[in-house]
């Protein structure tokens, strides 16, 4: 042999444990003492129902921040996600409404318009060479525009009047509006669709080739063709994933609603790309993943509900956040003995 | 371990290296080197991957300032607290990555000119007539012979071999006491290094000092005045000319080394061919078959086949069109012209995919572009081309038949690490190469392409490496091996070819040619 | 095109023109220009499309800028519509120090300018104001809140600072319940891209922890929808009573729902106010106007009366109020009320 | 024999002279075929004052953006700027209003304010390693709530009433709002910074030492830190000079509405990271560049203004800029035969 393999002691990378836990469950730390520290000092944030409604809340933007986490997978960055939702919100409150269909056709309607979106996306970035943040840009404002365009601009809501003076045919249907009010036991169902969808991410990211070749096509796209993987097919698809993604957030907003709001899903791209981002840092992976995002969305989420129980005004609160931001990511990154960046890498 | 064996005392040392000790965390690199270098000599640094070479002229170069021990320069105490530093005590260095030496969107002018544009000495100005001629007399330190609009190009365009003598020109454009030169010519052909070599020459001839590290060792034995071995983190030898290879590659490569002098040398010193090669046997059916195929745009087309159960080494300079077989093979890029016949395929694989699936492996070029995964473990690098073998049909992934894979290569390859979940990042050069050249041993090839496989890798993983392709070759694949270093391809190869400017100047089975046969047909005689 | 499209707010054609039309509107259409902080939302895009339809019966060409809520943009909009010369502007919404410069360059520039909702310091002068009175509509809507609920109870105020609508309803707010002795036991809120959407877990926390509370004010009806909601989510609808302003037929809906919190709010038609707007600076224009100031009265609506008579739309609402129906505000013979 | 290592020939990209120039000059085009149509389509486009009114108008985000294209060269991306012209916005209303100070005085502090902003950024970058675009999300947020701290949530305007019922003693006073509504001959003062500003930028990224550095730093810090480059100085300066633009910016912004609206610099994040984003692709560089920006700039605003004039309704305005920025990057992207992606360049 010619080289022989250096023993195994001396490169004991768990001789700094207390570090290393610190960068690993450091985020997770930061999360389970605010919220156990909310449990404490607020009683009604003890309450199942409010625990419970923190997952429903962390719901729309968690989903769509883990459409925005697999497209960070593929090394990209999906601007469109907020116009896309906004765009699910009006288009299924379109066709219950004004096309008089039942829910289940207007998620249909919406999820398939995701995933055209999605496939636009793809073919900009893919076929046309456009830089992602570019392209879905560019998809942002056009969506943005269609969906008023559609609606002419108006929130659509139940039985409204039309231009020729009727009424219109349909209305947001019940199984419809089971999506944000349903339960099943005492669970919400919009906390059981985001849990199934986190698991479901996971599972794809973590556990199965495909997943894997994601994550090889945002490392080195030249390398991993070289490998065999089909380059353009894996960032089409996570395109795609993440247009229908941020649909099915859309779907959790009209439904919470109860009409086609046309500003909802305004706010959700800089929230959905925040809670993937800081994703990235938990578990010390430094890497875009599902748990991440999730506890990403759940840790705004936490905030935003345990300020607001304390009274704190909205400014505060943002104050606040960025202060408990700050802390978590000094713990993953500042602390870490890993280089920050890697080449390649969206960070 | 080996006593270090002293050469006899030399005049003034430009540099002394005292107890220079260095560590990644736990893993204990350098464990106290000692060493001399004096100006007029160039010393050859080796030591097999991992053993730290590169390491220990970070350290010199000033990259590494948490080093302990010290190093003098001209007897006095240094702070090699930046590269800044470094350089300013007159120490230059070109790294063994040579991505880390060149900056993508600057010019090639640019680029060699950055060390001034570096320094905080120049002008604030960008002087674009200043930063051209600078970037002239560097060409012209090296001979290259870029002209202007060369230089104004982005120097992204340039592919790894002009990087690597950009980044060596603009080093020597330095002039400084000691020059560093760690692996410079991984990535050039004969003829470029034994340019850089002269240089080298010259430079020593006018009182410089140059440290060297590559695992060439013909090269070692052409140029250096002396040799030192690290080993384990510590000199285990340090012999001056004329180089004693007996006692050279134990102090490298350990009690291993044994079985190697005889082959490693015999291949490293010229002239010998290989011994027990096949001899060519009349019409073999060959595994494919090119068609008038034109490589390069302005190349005439080119008729070839490549056989079963053979290694086929193909020579050539750098821009023969090499890389261009390679992928026009392995159905990563097109050829300008031309049709390519594989046995046993209804049509040439159009995508890696296809080829992979139907047996047909590249290893490409250039490591660090188009092998490695920023943050990859071995284990994930590995079995990516074979992603669906660790994986049930569903397409959930067996992480342990992952790991064994791994294992396996780690072992059968002698890769130093600690284990299949170790970052790409953190192994040496050459325990790189070993992964990303392993990850293709694992399933029998029908066809292999190799293209520069040996690059950075040491005596012991180059014989261990050859080792296993040749074991492809004798399951009944065909292998190709592309390099620009003759002697690479005698040690492993049972036929030759010449490439020049996307020609066949030369076909013929390795035990009927000699060294010159192949030198003469570079010159497409 | 939009511009063609009937106002969502009243579906009725209107009375056609009994007289022909006066200089200049009898040759080649006029061009006014209209400046708008904001066209986006429900409120707003019926301001716009009653504005549309009383120009296009008019005579009137409309040039609209539309800031999106960037003050700095309007404010760059009405100097280049300054700079246009067109033969009136209207400037709809805006903050007082942005926009009273520029009306002063725009009435010194010999402009006719109207404009609605923005209070101008007194040295500005020789333009038109127009308003819906938020005093009066905060007023109507709290003292249907007194009524319901009486005085010195538990009470919550979700709203934002910063916005001058907001603010004058506010000030309304806190003189009510200091005259009344309730007690404010949180104030929260937030006025984003998506306000609905955003202010559902600001409130649904605040109501956790005050589920006491006999009444929420949220004077402003993107607020009010998502405060509907935490009310509803808390399962508290009998127990909290939501009082808004505006009114949409989104709105209306939600306030119509079976056992829906919001029990009143007060409001203007903004389809039928943009169009008097435009009326008004047409009679100007056409030499048949002198005030200097017009206020578009807002009425009450509450869920009873609602209910009561299933009023479902907007068009409905201006039916059963004809207040809102500002068909005897700056009309003529030949400029009767489009909208 | 050492020429033919690079022989001319086989770069194609000479052969396909009309493609290049489609590719440099395309996106430039498609500015000048706009304002041509507006031109001639719109006689109030005409005119000199609504000539003059583009760059006015395109002054914030295009001097935003050259900071965003600063913080681009050295491979980071900056998300703070809208805050931090918000926060100028309030800082410098603040100071003369209630602080009763000149407009020099807001002036001078808010500039310094957004030097601190761009150091703390360069701090938890630089030192902390916290990756760029969560570093400057965290200050985002963090600003954001304090600027309205600062405020107490409320637009500061001349003379308004305070909390203890007397007047605020200042006022916007004269000389700071010349920044907005001064002119130097025809020419608008806003106009006159937008130009100086860029000159300046070009000039430093593309004319000095350091600007090439800037790019070095972006591209490969390792190679540039091995010849010497204080890399950490070099990327922090970057982030302080985008901090001091978004607050020149936010200036403007405040002089240009005449109080502190709190609501100000919403907006202009997206904008600025758009125009800088577009920039890149003007002139088929495919690197952040100063004429890139303020073209990018000065397109959106002349598609504002023209689109508005025709009457367009604002969301088809959105469809509008959707297509006519699709058109431009694929003129840029899809017909060159460069690659599309730079390794080290945000994407
Ligand atoms: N940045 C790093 N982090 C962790 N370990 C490192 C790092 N750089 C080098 N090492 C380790 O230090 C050891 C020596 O590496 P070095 O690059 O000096 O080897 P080398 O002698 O130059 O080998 P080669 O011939 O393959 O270039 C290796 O085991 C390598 O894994
Ligand atoms: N990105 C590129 N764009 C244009 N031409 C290129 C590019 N890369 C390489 N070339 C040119 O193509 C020709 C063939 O290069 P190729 O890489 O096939 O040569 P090779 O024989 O493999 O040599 P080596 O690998 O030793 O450099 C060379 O002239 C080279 O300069
Ligand atoms: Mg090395
Ligand atoms: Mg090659």
């Amino acid at each position: 042999m010619a080289t022989e393999s250096l023993p195994a002691t001396s490169f004991a990378a768990r001789a700094l444990p207390v570090r290393e836990a610190i960068v690993r469950y450091g985020f997770v730390a930061v999360t389970v003492i605010l919220i156990g520290y909310f449990l404490i000092s607020q009683p009604n944030f003890r309450t199942s129902s409010n625990l419970w409604g923190l997952l429903v809340y962390a719901a729309p933007v968690g989903i769509a921040g883990l459409g925005v986490t697999i497209a960070m997978t593929v090394g990209g960055l999906d601007l469109s996600v907020g116009s896309v939702a906004g765009f699910a919100v009006s288009l299924s409150a379109w066709t219950m409404v004004i096309g008089n269909q039942v829910g289940g056709v207007a998620i249909g309607v919406a999820l398939v318009a995701g995933a055209l979106v999605g496939l636009i996306n793809a073919a900009l970035i893919v076929w046309a060479r456009i830089p992602d943040l570019l392209a879905t840009l560019t998809t942002m404002f056009a969506i943005q525009g269609l969906k008023l365009v559609l609606v002419d601009g108006k929130s659509i809501s139940s039985r409204m009047t039309l231009d020729d003076g009727s009424t219109a045919p349909g209305k947001f249907t019940d199984g419809f509006l089971y999506l944000a009010q349903g339960k099943i036991g005492p669970v919400p169902f919009p906390a059981i669709l985001l849990i199934v969808i986190s698991v479901l991410v996971w599972f794809l990211l973590e556990k199965t080739r495909w997943g894997r070749l994601l994550y090889a096509v945002g490392a080195n796209p030249e390398a991993s063709r070289l490998a065999g993987v089909r380059v353009g097919l894996y960032r089409s698809a996570a395109y795609v994933a993440a247009g229908v993604l941020a649909s099915v957030a859309g779907l959790l907003l009209a439904a919470r609603i109860g009409q086609g709001d046309v500003s909802a899903g305004n706010s959700l791209l800089l929230d959905a790309v925040a809670v993937a981002l800081v994703g990235t840092s938990v578990l010390g992976r430094n890497v875009p993943n599902a748990w991440g995002t999730v506890l990403g969305a759940i840790l705004i989420t936490t905030m935003v509900v345990g300020f607001s129980m304390m009274g704190l005004p909205y400014y505060v609160q943002d104050v606040a956040k960025g202060a408990v931001l700050l802390v978590a990511l000094l713990f993953s990154y500042t602390l870490s003995t890993r280089r920050a960046t890697l080449p390649g890498q969206p960070t | 371990m080996t006593p270090p064996l002293t050469a006899e005392p030399r005049t003034e040392a430009v540099v002394s290296v005292r107890g220079v000790g260095k560590s990644f965390g736990p893993n204990v690199v350098l464990k106290g080197v000692d060493l001399e270098i004096s100006s007029g000599e160039v010393v050859a640094l080796l030591g097999a991957n991992g053993a730290g070479k590169s390491t220990l002229i970070k350290i010199l170069a000033g990259a590494h300032p948490d080093h302990t021990g010290e190093v003098l320069i001209g007897g006095e105490p240094a702070r090699l607290s930046s590269p800044t530093a470094a350089r300013a005590l007159g120490i230059a260095t070109v790294h063994q990555r040579v991505r880390e030496g060149i900056v993508p969107g600057l010019t090639v002018a640019e680029n060699l000119a950055f060390d001034e544009l570096a320094g905080g000495g120049a002008s604030w100005l960008l002087r674009r007539r200043e930063v051209m001629s600078v970037a002239r007399r560097a060409v012209e330190v090296l001979d290259l012979g870029w002209s202007d609009a060369v230089l104004r190009r982005d120097v992204a365009t340039l592919g790894i071999s002009d990087a690597q003598l950009l980044v060596v020109a603009r080093t020597l454009l330095q002039r400084p006491r000691l020059l560093i030169l760690d692996e410079p010519t991984s990535a050039l052909s004969s003829a470029e290094a034994d340019r850089l070599f002269g240089v080298v020459r010259q430079l020593r001839a006018d009182g410089l000092a140059v440290v060297l590290v590559s695992h060439r060792l013909g090269e070692v034995d052409a140029i250096a005045d002396r040799a030192v071995v690290l080993r384990d983190g510590r000199v285990t030898a340090d012999v001056a000319k004329p180089l004693s290879w007996p006692v050279i590659l134990p102090a490298m490569l350990g009690a291993s080394a044994e079985g190697l002098k005889a082959t490693v040398l015999e291949h490293d010193t010229p002239e010998t061919p290989a011994p027990e090669r096949k001899a060519p046997d009349g019409d073999r059916p060959a595994v494919v078959r090119l068609r008038r195929v034109k490589l390069l745009d302005e190349s005439p087309p080119l008729d070839l086949q490549i056989y079963n159960g053979e290694v086929t080494g193909i020579v050539g300079l750098i821009g023969a069109g090499k890389s261009e077989l390679a992928h026009g093979l392995f159905g990563s890029a097109g050829w300008t012209a031309g049709t390519a016949e594989f046995d046993g395929l209804a049509r040439p694989p159009r995508t890696p995919g296809e080829a992979i699936r139907n047996g047909i492996y590249l290893v490409p070029e250039d490591r660090a572009d188009q092998a490695l995964l920023p943050g990859w473990s071995i284990q994930r690098t590995l079995s990516l081309p074979f992603i669906t073998k660790v994986s049930s049909r569903v397409g959930v992934l067996n992480g342990g038949s992952e790991r064994d894979r791994a294992s396996t290569v780690i072992e059968k390859l002698g890769i130093v690490a600690r284990g299949p979940r170790t970052e790409l990042n953190e192994l040496s050069g050459g325990n790189q190469q070993k992964v990303v050249v392993g990850r293709w041993l694992v399933e029998q090839a029908r066809l292999l392409l190799l293209d520069e496989p040996f690059r950075g890798v040491d005596l012991g993983a180059r014989r261990d490496i050859g080792d296993q392709v040749r074991a492809v070759a004798g399951a009944g694949g065909a292998v190709v091996v592309l390099s620009a270093d003759v002697d690479e391809v005698f040690e492993i190869a049972d036929r030759i070819l010449v490439l020049v400017e996307g020609a066949l100047t030369l076909d013929s089975p390795i035990t009927e040619v000699s060294r010159d046969d192949v030198v003469r047909a570079f010159s497409g005689a | 095109d939009s511009t063609e499209s009937d106002a969502s707010s009243s579906p009725s054609t209107g009375p056609t023109a009994s007289a022909p039309r006066p200089k200049p509107f009898d040759a080649s259409p006029v061009t006014v220009a209209l400046v708008r902080q904001s066209g986006a939302g429900d409120y707003f895009e019926a301001w716009g499309q009653g504005a549309q339809k009383q120009a296009t019966a008019a005579n009137i060409k409309l040039t609209i800028t539309d800031a999106r809520n960037d003050n700095a943009k309007q404010a760059s909009d009405l100097q280049q519509a300054i700079d246009a010369k067109p033969a009136a502007i209207i400037v709809d919404h805006g903050q007082t120090d942005t926009i009273a410069p520029l009306v002063k360059k725009a009435v010194a520039a010999g402009i006719p300018t109207i404009v609605y909702d923005v209070a101008l310091p007194a040295d500005v002068t020789g333009y038109i104001a127009t308003s819906q009175s938020d005093e009066s509509l905060a007023e109507q809507v709290l003292g249907q809140m007194i009524k319901d609920i009486g005085q010195g109870q538990k009470v919550g105020l979700v709203s934002a600072t910063g916005f001058a609508p907001l603010d004058r309803r506010g000030a309304v707010w806190k003189k009510v319940v200091a005259d009344n002795k309730l007690q404010q036991v949180f104030f929260t809120g937030k006025v984003t891209e998506s306000t609905a959407t955003d202010n559902i877990p600001l409130v649904d926390a605040a109501l956790k922890q005050h589920p006491d509370v006999k009444a929420i004010f949220a004077p402003y009806d993107e607020i009010t929808k998502g405060v509907v909601q935490a009310v509803k989510q808390n399962n508290l609808q009998d127990k909290v009573k939501v009082y808004g302003i505006d009114i949409s037929n989104a709105d209306l809906q939600v306030m119509t729902e079976s056992g829906s919190p919001w029990v009143a709010t007060a409001a203007t038609d903004p389809g039928q106010i943009g169009a008097a707007v435009v009326r008004t600076i047409a009679l100007k224009l056409a030499g048949q106007f002198n005030e200097a100031s017009v206020q578009f009265p807002g009425v009450l609506i509450t869920q009873k009366v609602l209910q009561d008579q299933k009023i479902t739309t907007v068009g409905d609402v201006v039916k059963a109020e004809p207040k809102l129906k500002l068909d005897t505000t700056s009309v003529a013979d030949w400029l009767p009320n489009a909208a």
